[in-house]
């Protein structure tokens, strides 16, 4: 059965969400063990990936017995298989985390809302593993129209156009997708990766392969919200139930960042990139315009969850601007902030969820006096406020770290200054938070003091996982020596 | 001279002319048109216009459609690909129909939603009524 | 493909999906939205694409505009632009 | 936008010229399936045979992606609370229409009352009887569609789309209690689920059989048949799942759309 991973992988939380939607008909109760069921069984398969990866190097895996330019083939090596521990454990964590809000707030369509919920994963999950061009967009539209749906159903009057937004941005993004795709098709033949790498070098004179490979380029980037096509990732995240959120924000844009670095590295060269494309400079230029403009935009805003969309935003930033430097250190520093900034923005959504869910609405001057009632709760959200600034010990500041140095032996010193702005603005932002919540106390008999009295720390299922989040953030920051010598470097020592 | 090169070369890819001007009308609604339900016919005339794309790919002068004559249990005759259409690009482009008209399904389920929030399902008429509650 | 009969086709799908656009009124948008969808599956067929030419007939022209007339129903048919 | 388009334009150049049998994608990877497809499936569609077996991934997934619509249009409108309306009845033997406010309700087992629309269309004789009429034969043709993928071209997509459509013409024809009460939303959703759980079913079974995920030659261990009739009826079951799913997801998303999510009064 080992050998079968892969397609195990993916293909038992797709069951599995046939089954739930089933019995949402038939046995109400049973949904939710099913999906946790399920979870549990595909993070146990990646993390068995991974142990498999690291020790063979590369898996490659054939869909229904064909070799790869004719059936499609699952390629898993190191790289992604990291990523798909990080996609299936925030997964299964935040499925813990929300199980009580969602059977409290979907009681009558709990059943679709796993569904869609294991198929979201299922869809991330297949897009890291995917090793064929035009199976990556199929299951692309299957990670969009769950999350179409799943934003949709936040508050009445503002989620179902914001995600209306969504619909037609990321519709543009996967065609504009689907377009470099077919012009790649019509110049060499073959969707399959390692079959258009092979093919690719005797043409990179040709103006198609070059016009493909900006249409897929921007696609994934609106896909990502990158800065200047970002306008549709703040509304969508704000205004989404946090249950969903807290699934949404730390992983769509994320393993789309992970598409963008597997589509520089292993199908367009990296020579083919970085040597006859001048733009790579333009777009780090970009990337400081997208840290910079996110951490001035989150400066100006009241609500913190719209604060912290604007902070994805600089965090993609980062990540494009680490993997489009060109050099080694710079790609790990991407590489390792993708699986860093996962888990960081899973804990502060989660953290702001509990909040939000215990305080009605999540306006800063609510925050006032809120430690003395939820300890916990701000603990955790000080942890990963910290980690997002890039304090050592929490793993924020090693990628940072990486991409700092990086930048220096690229010699783009604009990269470097605008990280250390940035970090600098973040500072401001989280310790605005954190001196209200400490120290401000709320002046007696208005209304917020009445409802601060009678609220207490969040249930104890979702307080938990919390906590394991954030601990996780100081695992992942102690061992983050030992995870880019073991799995990012021999990934990326071949191809960079 | 180049004005006959241009020419046949305009006429030798004439369909792939056609597809992109499809793509801009899509484009141009989606973008410019203010009411909701417009914008979606643009994404869908967006959608069918990079399948007609994709189709133009595989077809090929004088190829016949891709059903080879089965003569039960007969000796297998060479088939030459050259007078066969490429299937390939056809059974992406099942693929790619399906996932518009389901995009098309949700986003209208989606514009019933603001109706009934909103009332109208002009853009401009929503955004002042957000802006006033 | 009788080059003729191509352009033909080409010429009424771009007056169709212009007009879908630019008509006021939405019943006779998704009429047109059909009609545009019909073209476009007779020109697939001339294109030898049968399989994709029968799906865009029957998913295309014939459910997406059942939808689109629902979904109209339920809201206006009234559209400034 | 147009700068788009002007990149477009600028990449047709370096094209090969439309329609010519030698441009890459038609050497490259598609002459194989041409020539093995036959002998390897015994499926002469050979559109169907790369659908459902070479690229049979691809498919699975596409399913997926329309049971997603059907499962978000359900999630996003379907409302459970009842709709205070008054109600309409029309007196059958003489055709007189009742209007009845507020709540209280004619005893349903009285024979000559019949519940009809708030929004009042007249009772049109021809088009009840001739869409009765017309509904079976509607479906024996999509039945054929999904059935016949092999040799004509069609498959599972196309048969449940018109299988969905003959219970879409029901609903139009008579109104949408009709329909429901033929086939109810319980049932249409779990066959929705089934239908996509009979193609990763047999995907499943092929791994438990030792074969690779979806490769459907190790069918021929349980089946009395050699390895490839096994691919050649493998792909008819997945298009049975997919006809099945399709057809209804399109009555889901249908019901929804129409009634705004409360299955009491349609189009």
């Amino acid at each position: 059965m080992i050998a079968h991973y892969p397609a195990l992988l993916v293909t038992i939380p797709l069951l599995a969400a046939f089954v739930i939607y089933g019995c949402s008909w038939l046995h109400k109760k049973s949904c939710l063990p099913l999906a946790l069921l399920a979870l549990a069984i595909s993070c146990a398969v990646s993390i068995g990936l991974l142990a498999q990866a690291i020790a063979k190097g590369h898996i490659s895996y054939h869909l229904g017995g064909w070799q790869p330019p004719w059936g499609i083939a699952y390629e898993v090596d190191p790289l992604n298989a990291l990523v798909l521990v990080a996609v299936s454990t925030v997964a299964f964590i935040n499925l813990i985390a929300t199980a009580g809000e969602i059977e409290q707030v979907f009681s009558d369509r709990k059943g679709a809302f796993y569904t869609l919920y294991l198929l979201f994963i299922v869809g991330l999950l297949g897009i890291v593993v995917t090793g064929d061009l035009f199976n990556l967009y199929v299951l692309l539209e299957i990670a969009s129209i769950t999350g179409y749906s799943l934003i949709a159903m936040g508050q009445a009057d503002r989620a179902p156009l914001s995600s209306l937004n969504y619909v037609f941005m990321g519709t543009i993004g996967a065609c504009f997708y689907l377009l470099g795709v077919g012009y790649i098709y019509i110049m060499t033949g073959s969707l399959n990766m390692a079959d258009v790498r092979a093919l690719l070098p005797s043409l990179y004179h040709s103006s198609a392969i070059l016009v493909a490979f900006i249409f897929c380029l921007v696609g994934v980037m609106i896909k990502m919200g990158f800065f200047p096509l970002h306008t549709w990732l703040p509304n969508a995240y704000t205004y989404a139930p946090s249950p969903a959120i807290s699934l949404i924000a730390p992983l769509m844009t994320k393993v789309m960042a992970y598409v963008m670095i597997r589509l520089i590295l292993s199908v367009f060269s990296p020579a083919f990139t970085f040597a006859s494309l001048v733009v790579g400079h333009g777009i780090v230029w970009l990337a400081c315009l997208a840290i910079l403009m996110g951490a001035i935009l989150a400066l100006s805003q009241r609500d913190i969850k719209k604060m912290l969309t604007y902070i994805i935003v600089s965090e993609i930033g980062y990540i494009v601007g680490g993997a489009w430097l060109g050099n080694n250190t710079a790609m790990t520093g991407a590489v390792l902030h993708i699986i860093n900034d996962t888990l960081m923005t899973f804990c502060v959504f989660l953290a702001v969820g509990g909040i939000s869910r215990k305080l009605g609405s999540v306006e800063l001057n609510n925050f006032k006096g809120l430690f003395k009632k939820m300890p916990f709760t701000m603990g955790a959200f000080v942890a990963s406020g910290l980690s997002i600034i890039g304090v050592p010990p929490t793993c924020g500041f090693f990628s940072k770290w990486y991409l700092i140095s990086g930048a220096m032996e690229a010699g783009s010193y604009s990269f470097v200054c605008v990280l250390i702005i940035s970090s600098l603005i973040n500072v401001i932002l989280f310790f605005r938070i954190i001196e209200t919540a400490f120290f401000a106390h709320s002046d007696p008999g208005n209304r917020h003091d009445y409802l601060l009295s009678e609220i207490d720390e969040i249930s104890l299922n979702t307080l938990i996982p919390l906590l394991m989040a954030a601990a996780g953030l100081l695992v992942l920051g102690m061992y983050s020596g030992t995870v880019v010598g073991r799995v990012i470097q021999p990934a990326l020592a071949g191809i960079l | 001279m180049n004005m006959e090169a241009f020419l046949n070369h305009l006429v030798a890819k004439y369909n792939f002319w056609l597809y992109i001007i499809l793509m801009m009308i899509g484009l141009y609604a989606m973008i410019a048109k203010n009411n909701l339900i417009k914008k979606l016919v643009g994404m869908n005339i967006f959608q069918t216009a990079i399948i007609l794309f994709y189709v133009s790919i595989g077809s090929k002068r004088g190829g016949t459609i891709p059903i080879l004559e089965h003569v039960s249990g007969g000796a297998q005759h060479a088939i030459d690909p050259a007078n066969y259409v490429n299937p390939l690009p056809h059974v992406l482009m099942l693929t790619a129909i399906v996932v518009s008209v389901s995009t098309f399904g949700v986003a209208l389920a989606l514009a019933i939603k603001i109706y009934q929030r909103y009332k109208t399902l002009e853009e401009d008429e929503i955004l002042t009524r957000i802006r006033e509650s | 493909m009788i080059w003729q009969l191509d352009l033909a086709i080409l010429t009424l799908l771009i007056v169709c999906a212009v007009a879908a656009i630019s008509v006021k009124d939405l019943l006779a948008t998704a009429i047109l939205f059909g009609a545009y969808s019909f073209m476009m599956c007779l020109l697939w067929s001339i294109m030898a694409a049968v399989d994709v030419a029968f799906t865009e007939a029957s998913v295309g022209a014939g459910v997406s505009t059942v939808f689109f007339v629902a979904a109209v129903f339920r809201t206006t048919r009234r559209t400034k632009d | 936008m147009i700068l788009s388009g002007g990149l477009l334009l600028y990449a047709t150049k370096d094209f090969p010229s439309w329609g010519d049998p030698t441009s890459p994608a038609s050497t490259h990877v598609s002459p194989r399936y041409l020539k093995k497809s036959l002998e390897e499936t015994r499926v002469p569609n050979v559109v169907t045979s790369i659908l459902a077996d070479y690229r049979g991934y691809d498919t699975m997934f596409e399913t997926t992606v329309i049971f997603c619509a059907g499962v978000a249009c359900f999630m996003l409108l379907r409302t459970f609370e009842k709709r205070e309306t008054d109600h309409y009845y029309r007196h059958v033997p003489t055709g007189i229409t009742i209007h009845i406010k507020g709540q209280r309700e004619i005893p349903i087992e009285s024979k000559e009352f019949e519940k009809i629309d708030a929004i009042w269309t007249p009772y049109d004789l021809i088009i009840n009887t001739v869409s009765r009429f017309l509904v079976p034969f509607i479906q024996l043709f999509a039945l054929y569609v999904i059935a016949h993928g092999h040799h004509s071209p069609g498959g599972g997509f196309q048969g449940g789309v018109i299988l969905g459509a003959s219970m879409i013409v029901l609903a139009i024809a008579f109104n949408l209690r009709t329909a429901v009460r033929r086939l109810g939303e319980r049932i249409d959703s779990i066959m929705s689920a089934l239908g996509v759980f009979i193609y990763s079913g047999i995907g499943a079974l092929c791994v438990l059989l030792g074969a690779n995920f979806l490769d459907y030659k190790a069918l021929a261990q349980i089946l009395p048949i050699d390895r490839v009739a096994a691919r050649s009826d493998g792909i008819l079951g997945v298009e049975i799942g997919v006809g099945i799913a399709v057809m209804a997801v399109m009555i889901c998303v249908y019901n929804n759309v129409a009634s705004e999510g409360r299955y009491d009064e349609g189009l």
